[in-house]
């Protein structure tokens, strides 16, 4: 890492004189411990050690600059991206690693299912296009505010496709498992990482939480949430 | 194992149309593929959400007409969202240098176009260091565009857009 | 349009395990989904080549385990080569940290275990700075081990290698 030259002063561990300088600090800071890999960037794991080191200024009763704030929040996009579509794997170098495989395998006979794929349709497409453009033309102070308004729209959305049934869906697979278990995590009703999906899942659980029909505790900040049968 | 036991497997497995031959050569050596086939096309015909459909030399397993739309989200894509993503801009920008697109969509549109290219939903030609891109006629056929004319698929594009 | 016929056309689409929470979100609101799926178990377990089977938390169509062998030629692959290597060295050498894994396999191997973790056939818990893996009840389903014990799977698999 040959940052520290560009990084100046504030890489060198004293309080920083420019707090807007505190975000690349803490990036400087994280890559120089070895904590992220500045060559291969994990975007969830830097968001979560960004947010973590940001929790800790607050706790240390430091001033956080509204930047600090911003690229917080840039990088939690980024990290909901990430998470929403992880890239193709490319197997380019499969066939040198056959060469160094020492382990052999075996034949595993995986049973015989049906992979076909269906076409993307037009709409798809145009869908994607506005996502694209979105992207690109939004710049970043205006990307802050459209993660906000989505987050509305998502929850309006949420209300108008008919909540009880949401609601009903959900209370179904809880009372299933809290057949076998004690307490659910709120990960283990997610089936898949799209945001709406997600909303589908999450609104469903505050409208059944205010009914005292469950607990919900989250221990820590966007950590997992512990839901408990009270009610159902 | 029996014959129209076979038969129903190799079609269910394939997710694509089958030849009759493709069949033929799966089955014992007396069956008679056809009448299986006639046979399989009415029992589905009766009951449940599939049925089998038999076209001249083809044949396909599929889910009824009345239950596709609502099944629709559930089948995979067979192109990835970034994929997609990256086909949806070189349609509506086309002509567009890969250059400009990779300024888009990032350095991953580099191999986005490779597989467009494979999938022959996109040509490219050399244009000075970057190459020029398009759509092809596969990729008008792919989603039901009338016309190859690169103006009035950007135009449709740009209406839909609204 | 009814609730069976919705749940059939699903698993057929999906070509993957569905949960009962995906096929619960496709049928009517007053549709009992459990017992849907274990009345078309039942009934295609009496006739034909596919099987719905339940385990646990999935459903799944698939071929009947005597016809596999006979259409796997037709199939397409469901696990590509490089990810069914991961997950044949993850079998054979579990419980195995996933950096181990990675030596083995290389870099890609994070990939496929993200991959095989989504399809639940690995799971995963924190070991100091990486993870330790070892496959799922719905391995030894998928690759008919009769038992979920991984020493008895290890050893079915030596067995294999020879």
């Amino acid at each position: 890492m040959t940052s520290e030259g560009r990084a100046g002063p504030t890489a060198n561990g004293e309080a920083p004189e420019d707090f807007d300088e505190r975000s690349i600090d803490i990036l400087v800071s994280l890559a120089k411990n070895g904590e992220i890999d500045p060559w291969d960037i994990d975007i969830v794991d830097v968001t979560d050690k960004f947010l973590a080191q940001v929790a800790e200024l607050e706790k240390l009763d430091l001033r956080v600059s509204s930047r600090t704030l911003l690229f917080a929040s840039i990088l939690l996009r980024m990290k909901a991206d990430a998470l929403e579509e992880p890239e193709p794997q490319d197997l380019d170098d499969e066939e040198l690693l056959d060469e160094d495989l020492h382990a052999c395998f075996p034949a595993l006979k995986p049973k015989v299912r049906r992979h076909a794929k269906r076409r993307v349709t037009l709409s798809e497409l145009i869908h994607e296009l506005k996502k694209a453009t979105k992207r690109k033309e939004k710049s970043d102070v205006r990307r802050l505010i459209q993660l906000q308004a989505q987050e509305f729209d998502a929850l309006a959305v949420a209300h108008t496709e008919d909540i009880e049934r949401q609601v009903k869906r959900v209370q179904r697979e809880l009372k299933r498992r809290f057949g076998k278990q004690d307490q659910v995590l709120f990960s283990e009703l997610i089936v898949d990482n799209t945001a709406e999906h997600i909303i589908q899942t999450y609104i469903p659980l505050l409208f059944m939480a205010t009914r005292r029909q469950i607990q919900l505790e989250q221990k820590e900040l966007f950590g997992d949430i512990l839901i408990q049968c009270k009610n159902l | 194992m029996n014959d129209r036991d076979l038969v129903e497997a190799a079609l269910f497995v394939a997710g694509r149309p089958l030849t009759l031959l493709e069949l033929e050569s799966m089955v014992s050596l007396d069956a008679d593929v056809e009448e299986i086939v006639e046979s399989l096309v009415e029992e589905y015909r009766e009951k449940g959400a599939l049925e089998i459909v038999q076209t001249d030399e083809d044949i396909v397993m599929q889910v009824k007409g009345e239950y596709a739309d609502a099944v629709r989200t559930i089948a995979q894509r067979d192109l990835e969202t970034p994929v997609l993503r990256t086909l949806a801009v070189i349609a509506f920008h086309q002509p567009v240098t890969q250059s400009k697109v990779a300024e888009i969509r990032g350095n991953k549109a580099y191999g986005h176009v490779h597989e467009l290219e494979a999938r022959k939903l996109v040509e490219s030609e050399p244009y000075g260091r970057t190459r020029m891109l398009r759509t092809t006629k596969a990729f008008a056929d792919y989603f039901g565009f009338e016309t190859e004319s690169l103006e009035e698929i950007k135009q449709k594009i740009g209406l839909l857009l609204r």
